[in-house]
C-alpha cells in the first residue's frame, strides 16, 4: 500500500482521536474525524474508485475538492441513495456507505471497459455517423445502459430542505486568505459583512497547512464581526445582485427526514468573489489512470487530512508552484523523484531544493494498468534526449492555474487572456461583483491581501474601487502537453474525451468553443469543465493556429456547482408545493362523507357518496334528488367582488357584455366577460346593491383573474372612473339550497316571507337576516330549479349548514357535490366556461349575438368582435345533441364529423352526463354552423368509435323555465 | 380528520410562537380622496389613514376599545378591532358619502400573531427580507408563495393578515419550518 | 469531395486514426451577391438554406450566422419533437415536420438520434381527462396516432410519479402520441448545415447583419460586420431576435421575446423512458441518452434578451418536477440556461411574406421552434423560391392578426406551445 | 431574480409582481380600422433595450406603475406613475 497518515502537524481538518468506519462496495474501511470519503479512501489505499462515461476506463481520484470529475460515488445511507457525490466534498459520518458508479458487475471487473477495445471506432461524435440505419431507437436502449454515471432511487425523499432570505452591504465569496482579508477591512469599514466558505472553516489552503498568520485572520475577522458561514457555497449570481448559496447541514446524514440543506437567497449590496482558482492538469498519454492526481491536491491531502497519496512522486509541471507542492511533501517525508518541466528553463521562475528538475519535459508514458506504476519522460523538444524510466506510484499533475472566474461571467463580467501565466481573468469588475486574489488572476501573496482588503474597505466606504494587480504566478505555457507525443492523452477525466477528439473537431470544423463542447462533450461532464475547458480551448486554439481568446469561453451560467433539486425547491414539496384551498366548513362536509376533489386551486366535494356507491352513481342519485325535492350545495369557492363607486354602472358596462346599468337595485343580470381579443374568459352574475354598488359573482377558478382583469383596466386605462374592487370570495361563505322544494325547506326553518317565491323574482338580490346571521340572498339557479344562494359571514356556514341540512332532510333532500351540480347543467344547456368555451370563443358563439347588437355602449373585446373572422359563418355554435339511440353516452371530447377519421372536422362534445331525470343522456358541443343544424343526425367519433347522434334543441329540461321559479 | 385542517391551534417552537388570533373584526376602508377620509376617520376614531407603510393604534370611546388601522395601498387601509364600536363609528361617519367605502372582511382575512425572540428568523424563512416590515410598520408582500399582510408591532412581534382560503397553506409552511428550528 | 458517414467510414477512421475526414461545413467568405440570403444560422435559417437548395435548386445561397450555427434556441431547448396539436391547420404543418425529422438521419446522412420514445401528457383533474380526449379525437380526426391512458397505463409508462392518495398533484391519466420523441438538437442544425454546404450552399458564422438594403422600397441585401452583401431575396429566421431585424428593415411584427428556461440534471442511469409533459404544473421532462433528465419551464413571463432566466422560475419548475416525482429531490441540476424566444399571441408561428417586398420571415415559434424546424425551412424556403406561400403556411401570414383568424393552440389547450 | 422598486413599497422581488408587457399604448376607437386595432393589440417594438412596460405590485399593495428597464441586462432605470408620461 502507497498512501500512508502523515504525523502532525500535517492534518490540520482530522480529529486522530475519532475513528469512523464506513462501507465502499461492501469492505469495511475506517477514516477519521474530519476526512472527507475521497482522503478516507485514499489513506486505505484505494485507487480505483469508479469507471470514465464511455470507456469505463479505471478512475480514481483527481482533484481536492468540487472540480473533481472522476472520483464520483452513490452514496447509500438507509434508505437514502444519493446519487452522483463527488467524493471530494462529502464528510464521512458512522454509517456511511458509497458505491462506485457506472460498472457492472464490479469496478474491478466491468464488462463496460469492453469499450475500451472499440475505443478508435468511438471517436468523438460517432454516433452522429452511424446508427441511423434502420433507426436509432433500435440502438438507444443499449446505448443508454452503458450511459449515465449513478443510480438514482424512486423512493419518495424523506429528508427536508428550506430557504431562507437575508441581505447583508458585503457579501465575499470565499474562505481564502483573499476572501477573509477583504471581509476585515469592509467588516472594520463599518459594512455588515458575511463571508461564506465552502468547507468546514474558512482558511483555504494557507489554513490547511496551518499557517499561524491565516488563524489570526480568522480570529480578527470575527473580532470585526464578520458573519462566517461555513459550509456553504455559492452557486448562482442572478439579477440585482441576488447570490444563492446552499449549505450543508452538519449532521445531516443521521436519521430519516432531517434538514439536510439549505438554501441562502442573499441580497448584497455589494460581491465580492474570492474562490481561488483551479489547477489545470497535464496532457500526456496516460493522465487519467488513478494514481495520477493535481498537485495542489496531493498537497491539500498531506496537509489538511494528514494523507501521502504515495510514496515516491513525479511532477508533470507546467508552472512555479510545483515547485513548492514539491518542498512541502519533501518535508512530509515523500520522496520526490523529478519535476518534469514542460517549459524551457528560462520559464522556471523557482526551484525546489533536493529535487531534481528536467526542464523542457514531461511524460511520454504513464506505466500500471489499473494504477500508476511509473513514468517514461520525454523531452519537449529534440529526439536527442533518451527516455528514461522512473518508478514512481504517483504523478503530480500542475498544468498551471485557471482563476474561479465563475460568479464573475455570471454577473456579466468579461474575460481576458493573460499570456504571460496563460489564464483567463476577469477583465476589470462585474456588475456589482469584484474579484480578488486567485480568481482574480492575482497569485502574490501580498498582494493579494493588500488588493483584497483595500477591496473590501472601498465597497464599505463607497470609495472607488482599485483595479487587480493581476500576475505573481511565473509564467506557464499556455498549452500543457508536448506535441508529437503518441500515446491516447485525455482533456475531459469524466467523459473520455482525448486530445485526438479535439483534432478531429478541429479537422471537422467544430471549431467554436460551443461546437467543440456539443460534439466533443469536452465540459460536459459533471464537473462542468473545471478542470477540462481550458485545455480543451487552448488545444482548440493550438490546432487552429488561433489564441486562446479567439477560440473564445463559454458563458458561465449557475450552478457553479451541481445542485441538488431539494435544496433548489425549499419548502415547496408536499401539501406546500401551491396552496390548495379548503371549504370554510371543510370538517363538517368531511363528516357528511363528501368525497373530495381537487378543482383549480379548492379541493371540493365532487360527491356525497352513500356506502357502496360509486362517485357516478352518488352523482346520479344527487342529481335526481335536487330535480325531485331539494339539495343543498356549498358553492364558498364562488367568485365574489363588491364593485363600489360613482362610476361602478358604468364600468360595468365595459367590462361585461351585458348591460349592468340598467338593472335596479335588487335586481340581478347574467353577463360576460371578454378579453381584449373578444375572447369569453368569464361568466357572472351582477346584482345592485345600490346606485353605486354592485355585487358581482365570477366563476370560483377565474375570480382572480377576472378581479386583476378589472384592476388592470381601471389603473391602466380607465383612469378617470372612481371604482373599487375588492374581493370578497373569503368573506362569505355561499350556501345554495335548490329544488321545487327549496322554499318549503327554507320556511320550515323560519326564512323571512320576504325571501319566498312570491316576494322575491328569479334574477333579483335580497339584504335580509336570518336571526342574527346577515344574507345576501341571491335567487339565481345554474340547476334549472328555484334556487337560493345564500351569501353569509363565513365562520356562520358550519351552523347555517347543519340548520339547512335539518331542513331538508325531512324532505328527503341531500347534499350536493360538483359532478351533480354538473349534470345539472348540462340538462338545462347552461355552459360551464371554460369547459364548454375554450380560448376561442366568442360570445356570438354561445348564442350571445343579439345581446351585443342591442347593447350601446362599447365594451372589452367588442371591437374585436367587428374582424372578419368574428363573423365567419362556419364558426362553431354551443348546441344539444342527443344519441341517435338514445342510450349511448356521447363521450365528452369526441369530435363530430359526417365521414369516418381522418376528416375534417365539425365540432366537439364539451359536456356530457347521463341524465337521472331522463333516463338518457345529455351533451353539449360546439358545432360548425351549429344554430342553424337542428334536427341534423351527425358522426361523433371517440377513439375509432362512431356514434350517431341528433342535434337537438336545448334545454333538455324544462324548456319554458317553469321549475325556475318553483 | 386531517390535522392540517385544524388551524386553531398555536404552534410553537423555542423562541417563537405562532396562533390564529379569532377576536380580530377587520374591515377594510377604501377612498379616493386620502385626504378628505383621513379627517372623516381622524373625526370617528382620532386617528387619521397611517402614512404608507405603516399603522396606527387608537383606542375608542369611553370603554378605550383598542384598534389598529394598517396601509395597505394609497387607497385602502384596514381597520382592526376587537370589538364593533369603532367599527360602527366609522361606519356612521362615511354613511351616505360618496367618496369612501368600508367592506367587513372579518372571518375573510384572518390574523396571525406571531411571537418571540425569534420571529424575524421565522419570517426570513417565509418570505424574502424586502418584504418583512420593520417594527413600526406595514406591508403587503409575498409569504410562504402567498400574499400576506405583515405589521410589525415589535422586532418580537408580528401579526400576519392573510385570506382565509390560504391559512392552511401559510401554517403549514410555518409548521415545517418550526420542526427544523 | 465530402466523406459519407457510416459504419465503413468510421471502422476506416479507426484504422488510419480518423485523418480521412473533411470538415462538417467549410469555413465560407462572403461572396458578393447571392440569390437567397437567410439571415439565422440556427435550425430553421439551415434547413431553410438546405431546401432551398434540395427542394428547389437553389444552390446560390448564403447562411449568416450571427455567432455559430445552431447556438441560438436550437442549442438551448429541451429537444422534443411531437405534433400533438388541436387545428387541422397546425396539426397539417407539426406532423408534417415529425414526418421529415421520421426521415431526416438518412436523408442528412447525419444521426439525428430521432428517439420516438412517445410522449405522455399527464391529467391532473376529470377537467384535464376531458380536454385530452377532446386532444386526442381531434389528433385522430387530422390524421395523427393518439391514445388516451388510464391511470395504470400512465403509471407503468412513468415510473416514479406520485401515484399515492394524497398526492398535491393528483394523476388521473394522460394521453400519449407514440411516434413523439426526441433528436439531438445539435445534430440537427449540423446536420442541415452539412448537407446544405454539400449543395453548394455558402454558411458565413461570426456574420451580424446590421442592416438591409433597400431600392425603391425593396430588400436588395443586407448589410454586415463583414460588408454589404447582395441578394435577390431575403429570408429572416432569428427567433428570438425576429424583432431586431424587423426593426432594421422598417417594420414591426406581432412578437414579444421572453426568455424560456431549461435545466439538466446529472447523467443517471435510466430512469425516466418516456417525454413527460404536465400542462398542471407547467413541467415537462425525459431522460437524454446521455442520462441527465432535460427539464423544461414555462415562460419567464417578462420581456427579455438575456439568456440566463430567472431563479424564481427555476424554483416553481422545479417544485413542478419534484410534486410529480418526489424521489427525484435528491437529484442535482447540472446546468441551466434560457433561450430567448419570440411570442405571438397565439402561439403559431409566423412563416411567409412581410410588409417589405423582398423580404420574408420565419417566426413566432415561441416555445416550440425545435419540433418545426424541418417544415419550417421547408416553407420558408417555398416562400423565397417562389416568392409565393406554401399552402402548408397559408394559415400562418401575418394577415390573421388584423382578421382576427388566430390559430389558438395555447388558448384551446390551456398549455404552452 | 429581479429586485423591481414598486412605486410605493419600494424594492421588492420580482415574484412579487406581474408584467403588464409594454406601456403608453393608446387604446384606439370602436372604428379603428382592423389594422390599427391589430397594432394596438398585437404588435409590439420588443426592442433589445430600454423598454418601457408596466408592471403591478400583485401580492403587494396592488398598484401599476411604469418603469424603463433594459431588456438585456435587466437594468431598471426609472420608475413613475401609470398616468405619468415617459420621463425623457
Amino acid at each position: 500500500m502507497s498512501a500512508w497518515r502523515l504525523a502532525e502537524p500535517f492534518g490540520t481538518l482530522i480529529d486522530r482521536s475519532q475513528p469512523i468506519s464506513f462501507l465502499f462496495n461492501g469492505r469495511s474501511l475506517t477514516g477519521l474525524g474530519g476526512d472527507t470519503l475521497a482522503s478516507a479512501l485514499l489513506v486505505n489505499g484505494v485507487r480505483l474508485v469508479g469507471r470514465s462515461f464511455k470507456l469505463h476506463r479505471p478512475r480514481g481520484i483527481f482533484s481536492c475538492g468540487i472540480e473533481e470529475p472522476t472520483g464520483i460515488v452513490d452514496l447509500l445511507d438507509g434508505v437514502r441513495r444519493t446519487p452522483n457525490v463527488r467524493s471530494t466534498v462529502v464528510e464521512i459520518s458512522p454509517g456511511l456507505a458509497a458505491e462506485s458508479v457506472n460498472c457492472w458487475p464490479s469496478v474491478r471487473f466491468d464488462l463496460g471497459a469492453l469499450n475500451g477495445w472499440f475505443a478508435p471506432l468511438l471517436p468523438a461524435g460517432f454516433y452522429y455517423k452511424t446508427f441511423k440505419w434502420p433507426n436509432w431507437h433500435l440502438f438507444e436502449p443499449t446505448v443508454r445502459r452503458m450511459a449515465g454515471l449513478g443510480r438514482a432511487s424512486l423512493t419518495t425523499d424523506q429528508d427536508r430542505y428550506e430557504e431562507v432570505s437575508t441581505q447583508v452591504d458585503l457579501l465575499v465569496v470565499g474562505g481564502g486568505i483573499a476572501g477573509l482579508a477583504a471581509a476585515i477591512a469592509s467588516a472594520e469599514a463599518g459594512a455588515r459583512t458575511t463571508l461564506l466558505c465552502a468547507g468546514a472553516a474558512p482558511g483555504g489552503g494557507l489554513g490547511a497547512q496551518g499557517d499561524p498568520a491565516v488563524a489570526e485572520m480568522i480570529a480578527k475577522a470575527g473580532r470585526a464581526g464578520v458573519t462566517v458561514m461555513p459550509r456553504t457555497l455559492a452557486f448562482g449570481v442572478y439579477d440585482h445582485n441576488l447570490v444563492c448559496a446552499s449549505e450543508q447541514l452538519a449532521g445531516a446524514t443521521r436519521g430519516p427526514g432531517v434538514l439536510r440543506e439549505r438554501l441562502w437567497k442573499i441580497r448584497a449590496r455589494s460581491i465580492i468573489a474570492a474562490q481561488g482558482a483551479f489547477e489545470r492538469p497535464m496532457i500526456f498519454p496516460g493522465n487519467d489512470r488513478p494514481g495520477v492526481m493535481l498537485s495542489g491536491a496531493v498537497q491539500r491531502y498531506a496537509d489538511a487530512y494528514g494523507v501521502a497519496c504515495g510514496r515516491r512522486i513525479v511532477i508533470a509541471a507546467n508552472c512555479d508552484s510545483a515547485y513548492r507542492v514539491a518542498q512541502r511533501l519533501r518535508t512530509a517525508g515523500i520522496e520526490v523523484l523529478a519535476v518534469l518541466d514542460r517549459r524551457p528553463a528560462s520559464h522556471i521562475g523557482t526551484h525546489a531544493e533536493g529535487v531534481r528538475t528536467l526542464a523542457s519535459s514531461g511524460i511520454g508514458k504513464v506505466l500500471g494498468a489499473s494504477s500508476v506504476k511509473g513514468c517514461l519522460t520525454v523531452a519537449a523538444e529534440g529526439p536527442s534526449v533518451r527516455s528514461e524510466r522512473l518508478d514512481c506510484d504517483l504523478i503530480l499533475s500542475a498544468g498551471g492555474h485557471a482563476p474561479a472566474v465563475h460568479l464573475h461571467s455570471q454577473a456579466g463580467g468579461k474575460l481576458r487572456w493573460e499570456a504571460e501565466a496563460s489564464m483567463f481573468v476577469p477583465d476589470g469588475p462585474a456588475p456589482g461583483l469584484y474579484s480578488v486574489g486567485a480568481c482574480a488572476g492575482v497569485f502574490s501573496r501580498q498582494a493579494a491581501l493588500e488588493h483584497a482588503a483595500d477591496v473590501g474597505r472601498s465597497l464599505a466606504l463607497g470609495f472607488t474601487v482599485p483595479p487587480a494587480p493581476v500576475g505573481g504566478a511565473g509564467r506557464s505555457l499556455a498549452s500543457t502537453r508536448i506535441a508529437g507525443v503518441r500515446g491516447k492523452a485525455f482533456i475531459d477525466l469524466q467523459n473520455d474525451v482525448a486530445a485526438t477528439d479535439i483534432g478531429l473537431a478541429a479537422l471537422e470544423n467544430y471549431r467554436s468553443i460551443e461546437h467543440l463542447k456539443r460534439y466533443t462533450t469536452t465540459g460536459m461532464a459533471t464537473d462542468q469543465g473545471k478542470t477540462s475547458n481550458v485545455n480543451a480551448l487552448v488545444l482548440m486554439g493550438e490546432l487552429t493556429q488561433r489564441e486562446p481568446a479567439q477560440v473564445g469561453t463559454t458563458k458561465f451560467r449557475p450552478p457553479f456547482a451541481p445542485m441538488t433539486l431539494g435544496t433548489l425547491v425549499g419548502r415547496r414539496v408536499g401539501s406546500l408545493y401551491r396552496p390548495l384551498k379548503h371549504l370554510p366548513a371543510v370538517q363538517w362536509h368531511a363528516a357528511h362523507g363528501a368525497l373530495f376533489e381537487h378543482f383549480g386551486n379548492w379541493s371540493r366535494p365532487a360527491a356525497y357518496p352513500l356506502a357502496g356507491e360509486s362517485l357516478n352513481e352518488a352523482a346520479q342519485r344527487e342529481a335526481r334528488c335536487v330535480r325531485q325535492s331539494v339539495g343543498l350545495f356549498d358553492g364558498s369557492p364562488l367568485g365574489k367582488l363588491e364593485i363600489w363607486g360613482p362610476d361602478a354602472a358604468q364600468f360595468l358596462d365595459l367590462m361585461y357584455v351585458g348591460t349592468m346599468s340598467t338593472l335596479r337595485v335588487g335586481q340581478a343580470r347574467y353577463g360576460l366577460v371578454l378579453n381584449a381579443n373578444g375572447v369569453v374568459v368569464d361568466d357572472g352574475i351582477v346584482a345592485r346593491l345600490g346606485e353605486g354598488h354592485f355585487w358581482v359573482n365570477t366563476t370560483s377558478a377565474g375570480v382572480e383573474r377576472t378581479a386583476a382583469a378589472f384592476e388592470e383596466w381601471l389603473q391602466c386605462e380607465f383612469t378617470n372612473l372612481k371604482v373599487f374592487v375588492t374581493a370578497v370570495t373569503a368573506r362569505f361563505a355561499n350556501l345554495t339550497v335548490s329544488g321545487p322544494r327549496a322554499w318549503e325547506a327554507l320556511a320550515a326553518i323560519g326564512f323571512d316571507a320576504a325571501f319566498s317565491p312570491q316576494n322575491m323574482t328569479h334574477m333579483s338580490l335580497r339584504e335580509g337576516a336570518f336571526g342574527a346571521i346577515p344574507l345576501r340572498v341571491l335567487r339565481a339557479s345554474f340547476t334549472g330549479e328555484l334556487s337560493y344562494e345564500i351569501n353569509l359571514p363565513v365562520d356562520e356556514s358550519g351552523g347555517l349548514l347543519e340548520m339547512l341540512m335539518a331542513a331538508i332532510a325531512p324532505l328527503g333532500g341531500c347534499l350536493y357535490g360538483i359532478e351533480a351540480l354538473e349534470i345539472l347543467r348540462t340538462e338545462k344547456g347552461y355552459i360551464h366556461v371554460g369547459t364548454d368555451t375554450d380560448g376561442t370563443t366568442l360570445p356570438g358563439d354561445i348564442g350571445f349575438g343579439r345581446a351585443i347588437d342591442g347593447k350601446r355602449a362599447n365594451f372589452v373585446g367588442r371591437r374585436s368582435l367587428l374582424r372578419p373572422a368574428a363573423r365567419d359563418p362556419q364558426r362553431l355554435q354551443l348546441v344539444a345533441l342527443s344519441p341517435a339511440d338514445g342510450r349511448t353516452l356521447l363521450p365528452c371530447g369526441a369530435q363530430i364529423a359526417a365521414l369516418n377519421p381522418p376528416t375534417a372536422t365539425e365540432g366537439h362534445v364539451t359536456s356530457s352526463y347521463w341524465s337521472p331525470s331522463l333516463d338518457a343522456p345529455v351533451a353539449l358541443a360546439m358545432l360548425a354552423r351549429g344554430g342553424e343544424r337542428q334536427g341534423e343526425h351527425v358522426g361523433v367519433h371517440h377513439l375509432g368509435r362512431r356514434i350517431d347522434a341528433v342535434v337537438v334543441k336545448a334545454p333538455f329540461i324544462d324548456p319554458q323555465g317553469e321549475r325556475l321559479n318553483g | 380528520m386531517d390535522e392540517r385542517l385544524d388551524w386553531e391551534a398555536a404552534l410553537a417552537a423555542t423562541g417563537v410562537t405562532v396562533k390564529v388570533d379569532r377576536s380580530v373584526r377587520l374591515v377594510a376602508l377604501r377612498y379616493f380622496d386620502a385626504g378628505g377620509f383621513g379627517e372623516r376617520l381622524r373625526t370617528a376614531l382620532g386617528e387619521g389613514i397611517p402614512a404608507p407603510l405603516g399603522f396606527n393604534r387608537g383606542r375608542y370611546g369611553a370603554a378605550e376599545d383598542p384598534f389598529m388601522l394598517v396601509w395597505r395601498s394609497p387607497t385602502e387601509c384596514w381597520l382592526l378591532s376587537a370589538t364593533a364600536a369603532p367599527i360602527e363609528a366609522i361606519s356612521r361617519e362615511i354613511a351616505g358619502f360618496g367618496d369612501a367605502c368600508l367592506i367587513d372582511q372579518t372571518g375573510g382575512i384572518l390574523a396571525l400573531r406571531v411571537e418571540g425572540s425569534r420571529t424575524l428568523d421565522l419570517l426570513h424563512r417565509l418570505g424574502s427580507v424586502d418584504s418583512v416590515p420593520r417594527a413600526g410598520e406595514a406591508s403587503t408582500g409575498r409569504f410562504a408563495d402567498i400574499s400576506v399582510t405583515a405589521v410589525g408591532l415589535a422586532t418580537t412581534e408580528f401579526l400576519m393578515l392573510v385570506e382565509r382560503g390560504h391559512v392552511v397553506h401559510l401554517l403549514g409552511w410555518i409548521r415545517e419550518t418550526l420542526t427544523d428550528f | 469531395m465530402r466523406n459519407h458517414y457510416s459504419a465503413w467510414s468510421l471502422l476506416r477512421g479507426a484504422l488510419t486514426g480518423h485523418r480521412h475526414w473533411s470538415p462538417a461545413w467549410p469555413e465560407a467568405k462572403p461572396k458578393p451577391a447571392y440569390d437567397v440570403i437567410v439571415v439565422g444560422g440556427g435550425g430553421h435559417g439551415l434547413a431553410t438554406a438546405y431546401y432551398l437548395a434540395k427542394n428547389h435548386r437553389i444552390t446560390n445561397v448564403a447562411v449568416l450566422e450571427r455567432g455559430w450555427i445552431g447556438g441560438g434556441n436550437t442549442g438551448r431547448n429541451t429537444t422534443i419533437v411531437r405534433s400533438n396539436y388541436l387545428y387541422p391547420e397546425s396539426s397539417r404543418l407539426y406532423d408534417f415536420s415529425l414526418k421529415l425529422y421520421e426521415g431526416l438521419s438518412a436523408e442528412l446522412n447525419f444521426n439525428i438520434m430521432l428517439s420516438q420514445r412517445g410522449l405522455v401528457l399527464l391529467a391532473h383533474s376529470r377537467h384535464d381527462l376531458d380536454a385530452m380526449s377532446r386532444w386526442a379525437n381531434a389528433m385522430r380526426m387530422n390524421g395523427i396516432d393518439a391514445d388516451l391512458l388510464s391511470r395504470e397505463e400512465v403509471a407503468s409508462l412513468v415510473p416514479g410519479l406520485d401515484m399515492s392518495p394524497g398526492a398535491r398533484v393528483p394523476v388521473l391519466g394522460g394521453f400519449t402520441q407514440r411516434r413523439a420523441g426526441t433528436a439531438r438538437h445539435d445534430a440537427v442544425a449540423w446536420g442541415y448545415a452539412r448537407a446544405a454546404s454539400q449543395l453548394g450552399v455558402d454558411i458565413i458564422q461570426n456574420c451580424e447583419v446590421t442592416g438591409f438594403t433597400q431600392q425603391a422600397g425593396h430588400v436588395v441585401g443586407v448589410e454586415t460586420n463583414l460588408g454589404s452583401i447582395r441578394a435577390g431575396r431575403v429570408g429572416i429566421a432569428a427567433a428570438g431576435h425576429s424583432s431586431v431585424l424587423a426593426g432594421l428593415a422598417g417594420f414591426r411584427l406581432p412578437v414579444t421575446s421572453y426568455g424560456l428556461q431549461a435545466l439538466v440534471s446529472e447523467p443517471l442511469k435510466p430512469l425516466l423512458d418516456t417525454v413527460v409533459l404536465s400542462p398542471g404544473t407547467g413541467a415537462y421532462l425525459s431522460q437524454s441518452d446521455k442520462g441527465e433528465l432535460v427539464i423544461g419551464a414555462m415562460l419567464d413571463l417578462f420581456p427579455s434578451y438575456a439568456q440566463r432566466g430567472s431563479f424564481a422560475i427555476t424554483q416553481s419548475i422545479l417544485a413542478g418536477v419534484l410534486a410529480l416525482f418526489p424521489a427525484y429531490a435528491r437529484l442535482k441540476m447540472l446546468r441551466q440556461w434560457a433561450g430567448i424566444v419570440d411570442v405571438v399571441h397565439d402561439s403559431s408561428p409566423i412563416i411567409g411574406r412581410t410588409p417589405v417586398p423582398g423580404l420574408y420571415i420565419n417566426c413566432g415559434w415561441g416555445t416550440g421552434g425545435f419540433k418545426g424546424i424541418p417544415v419550417g425551412g421547408w416553407t420558408l424556403a417555398h416562400a423565397l423560391a417562389t416568392g409565393e406561400n406554401h399552402p402548408l403556411a397559408e394559415p400562418f401570414q401575418l394577415e390573421r392578426f388584423q382578421t382576427g383568424r388566430l390559430v389558438d393552440e395555447a388558448a384551446a389547450s390551456g398549455i404552452a406551445h | 431574480m429581479m429586485r423591481i422598486p414598486c412605486i410605493v413599497c419600494g424594492l421588492r422581488d420580482e415574484n412579487e409582481f406581474t408584467c403588464g408587457g409594454t406601456s403608453h399604448l393608446v387604446r384606439p376607437a370602436i372604428d379603428a380600422s382592423d389594422r390599427d386595432w391589430a397594432e394596438y393589440l398585437f404588435f409590439r417594438d420588443n426592442p433589445k433595450g430600454l423598454h418601457h412596460e408596466r408592471w403591478r405590485h400583485t401580492q403587494g399593495c396592488g398598484q401599476w406603475f411604469n418603469l424603463v428597464r433594459h431588456t438585456l441586462t435587466h437594468e431598471i432605470l426609472t420608475v413613475y406613475a401609470m398616468t405619468e408620461s415617459p420621463p425623457r
